[in-house]
């Protein structure tokens, strides 16, 4: 072996047993490397959907040996199925009004048991009898954040593994937040001491929800009519802290403008910690260029005229293994 | 016979022959008696969960789309194809689990292999039941209030 | 000892390296982008489509200040163009609930006996995944008149009004 | 084998070629079924007509709302009974549906089958039978009772 011509191809010989070797062992040993997305993947999709369906277009139910209903809410031990959206009529099972969540629901949704979520809304895997549940995170966003009631995030589950590859479906809809009441300008009254620009609102507590009044129809006296202050009891209320005021302009919300038009709508969203006593509050919302009736009372009442108050938000369902 | 043990160059091409084979005819060995598992049966097996997992979420995803809108009087039914092979195997699907397990179970024949997808708690409170085979590739849901 | 055929071995190794890197690549490079995904995004964009819609015609006025029905009445019977909007309430709530997707609005009706189809919002030519989404409203003389539309309808009257959103992703 | 130890390098390299396409073509096969896998969940999303289903239901509501305000003052203003100008309204809003689904390939009827109605209030009940026929789906509701509140 003096020639060395042989060696070159002893040493390919070296380098291709090598490489068969290493190609072998990378096969052998790494499962799934020459297959990517392996089940599970695409079944994430559909648990994300089914779970985002029921929640938005399903009211739940609740059942035991006797009774059953949709209102699960109230009946938190025997819960068959989470769904979130109103239902007007108890006994059917579904609803006529999918998209449309209630805020007792949700509250409900917030304080079930985890075990019991996970398993009512089927988010876990079963291969060959092996179970395993699924991370998730489902919340509900508004304004780009997480929606707040009683101040609580609405957002359940894990925050979703940034180096994870997860499933995501987003669903819109419209939820309940407090209670609101759109009033005709015109018809509200002020008593006959106050100017005629004050207007007089009755709020009968304790209240649990934030309130959110509406005003439009507003009779113009004057150059530059606008809101001036609002008072609850006699004491003047800071805005931000206690209430916030903005025009409502379709599905968006404006500040307000220097000077109010005929047809805006004037909203006012006051804080529920401000009527927490089980009394008649009286509120005075004193404008400027803007004319009231003077009347002797009744006066308006909003807990009679309040309906809820629903808000669009987005339904985030994210589901990883 | 000096002469032949003096030329080196046959000896190495020879013995480079040899050894070539060796690992060639080594390689192919170990090639051809894991190909069908590395190669067919690995993959298989994870193409037949996919499937699987497929299918039974179609049939989940179906069902709870059509109860969210079921009439309280009345009927619908909705057809819905599978594919006659998953992998390479035949198999089917079965719903009677779905009363206690809110669960769509797809099983092989051949292998047994078996895939369980949830359906979000529709069962628990109305009766699904039914099975189906792969080898029609055109079935039916159907629903029935007065049933 | 020779040492001089050394390089060829690494040589060997850095094939093998070479060669495993261009089959992952080749194998994993065709299966990630699966038409699976793909599809669940048409599924998710659609659902999405449909809320947006739904939730325009369920709206009560306090929650989004007009609902499907009254956007609708106030046409004015012209055709977009693509420049200048028809509906402009409906966009500007559409526009709202459906950040970063994109949608044309067509109106289709029956107008004695034919059906005719309207473009009334036009934001620009849709891609091939598109979706469509459908709505209808029930049009009557009195919110017509309110909402100063130009239907001209008989106070006896009912129209049915197919709201059709096609939509995509930008 | 002379042509195989002249130039060994090439001929292994295509021989390792050759192996190596032959994997990637099975290979290639079992990921073309695994492509398909994935279609048929969403395809069971993507062709349940479920959002239209459930607006002819819906709307079908809402119209059996709106036409009772409507015969109302149909009767106060002429000598049409209710039921007689709720049936033609009710009719006219069906057949208007009709052709709108028809243009999508759906094949709907909605019937009145019948109507209670109260004088004083302006509340009634509606029985209505609808029905939806697509190329898949086939949905029936029959009757369909709406409340009418006003």
């Amino acid at each position: 072996m003096i020639n060395e011509e042989g060696q070159i191809a002893v040493d390919f010989l070296l380098g291709i047993s090598l490489f068969l070797i290493a190609l072998m062992f990378v096969v052998q040993f790494i499962p799934g490397l020459f297959m990517s997305g392996s089940a599970g993947e695409s079944s994430l999709d559909y648990t994300a959907y089914r779970t985002a369906t029921i929640l938005t277009e399903d009211p739940g139910w609740w059942g035991n040996s006797t009774s059953s209903s949709t209102d699960w809410e109230s009946h938190t031990n025997d819960i068959m199925r989470i769904g979130l959206a109103v239902d007007d009529d108890n006994s059917s099972k579904s609803t006529n009004r999918p998209n449309i969540i209630s805020r007792d629901k949700i509250i409900a949704m917030m304080q079930v048991n985890e075990s019991i979520f996970v398993d009512r809304l089927g988010l876990y895997d079963n291969v060959n009898d092996a179970v395993f549940s699924y991370g998730y995170n489902i919340s509900i966003i508004k304004d780009k954040q997480y929606l707040s009631i009683n101040n609580t995030a609405i957002t359940r589950g894990d925050p979703a593994p940034p180096d994870r590859e997860t499933s995501r479906i987003t669903r819109l809809m419209l939820v309940e937040t407090g209670r609101v009441a759109y009033i005709n300008a015109t018809e509200l009254t002020t008593n006959l001491t106050l100017p005629s620009n004050t207007s007089l609102i009755n709020v009968r507590g304790p209240l649990s929800e934030n309130i959110t009044i509406q005003l439009g129809q507003f009779d113009i006296n004057g150059t530059n009519p606008s809101l001036k202050y609002v008072k609850l009891n006699g004491s003047t209320l800071t805005t931000s802290a206690d209430y916030t005021v903005y025009e409502k302009n379709g599905a968006t919300r404006s500040s307000p403008g220097s000077s109010l038009d005929t047809d805006d709508v004037l909203c006012l969203d006051f804080n529920s910690s401000l009527f927490e006593y089980n009394q008649t509050y009286s509120l005075e919302l004193t404008f400027s260029d803007i004319r009231f009736t003077r009347s002797a009372p009744p006066y308006f009442e909003f807990t009679e005229n309040c309906e809820p108050l629903y808000e669009p938000a987005y339904l985030n369902v994210e589901v990883w293994q | 016979m000096k002469v032949f043990f003096r030329n080196e160059e046959g000896v190495s091409s020879l013995i480079e022959y040899i050894m070539l084979s060796v690992v060639c005819v080594g390689f192919f060995a170990i090639l051809f008696l894991n190909s069908t598992q590395v190669f067919l049966d690995r993959p298989n097996e994870v193409v037949v969960e996919d499937e699987f997992t497929d299918i039974g979420n179609m049939m989940s995803t179906m069902i709870t789309d059509m109860y969210v809108i079921l009439p309280s009087n009345g009927q619908m039914e909705t057809e819905y194809r599978i594919p006659a092979l998953a992998g390479t195997g035949t198999y089917h699907i079965n719903a009677d689990a779905a009363t206690s397990d809110q669960i769509i179970e797809v099983i092989s024949y051949s292998t047994g292999k078996k895939v369980r997808v949830t359906i979000g708690g529709i069962a628990s409170t109305m009766p699904i039941n039914g099975s189906a085979q792969s080898s029609s590739t055109e079935h039916m849901i159907s629903y029935d209030s007065t049933r | 000892m020779n040492d001089r055929a050394q390089i060829h071995t690494l040589e060997g190794l850095a094939a093998a390296i070479l060669m495993t890197l261009t089959m992952l690549a080749v194998t994993q490079g065709t299966t990630i982008v699966t038409p699976q995904n793909e599809l669940a995004m048409d599924v998710q964009l659609e659902q999405l489509a449909h809320d947006a819609l739904a939730i325009v015609d369920m709206t009560p006025d306090t929650a989004i200040q007009y609902n499907l029905t009254e956007c609708v009445s106030s046409w004015d019977m012209g055709e977009s163009t693509g420049v200048g909007d028809n509906l402009e309430k409906l966009d500007e709530e559409l526009a709202y609930l459906l950040p970063g997707i994109r949608y044309n609005v067509d109106l289709v009706y029956l107008s004695s006996g034919k059906v005719v189809t309207k473009p009334v919002i036009i934001n620009g030519i849709a891609t091939e995944n598109d979706v469509v989404a459908r709505r209808l409203v029930a049009l009557t003389n009195e919110t017509a008149s309110t909402m100063g539309g130009g239907w001209n309808l008989a106070d006896d009257e009912i129209k049915i009004v197919e709201v059709r959103m096609t939509a995509w992703k930008v | 084998m002379e042509s195989l130890k002249d130039d060994t390098k090439g001929q292994w390299i295509a021989l390792s070629g050759l192996v190596i396409s032959l994997i990637i073509i099975s290979l290639a096969l079992l990921a073309n079924q695994a492509v398909v896998a994935g279609f048929y969940s969403s395809n069971a999303a993507l062709e349940l007509p479920k959002e239209n289903i459930r607006e002819l239901n819906l709307q079908t509501r809402e119209n059996a709302r709106i036409a009772m305000d409507i015969s109302r003052e149909i009767n106060a203003s002429s000598n049409q009974s209710i039921s007689t100008a709720y049936a033609s309204i009710f009719d006219s809003c069906s057949s208007q549906m009709r052709y709108i689904y028809a243009l999508h390939g759906e094949t709907i009827d909605v019937t009145l089958a019948n109507m209670t109605y109260n004088n004083s209030s302006s509340s009634g009940l509606v029985w209505a039978n609808i029905s939806f026929q697509d190329a898949k789906t086939n949905y029936v509701s029959a009757p369909e009772i709406i409340e009418v509140i006003k």
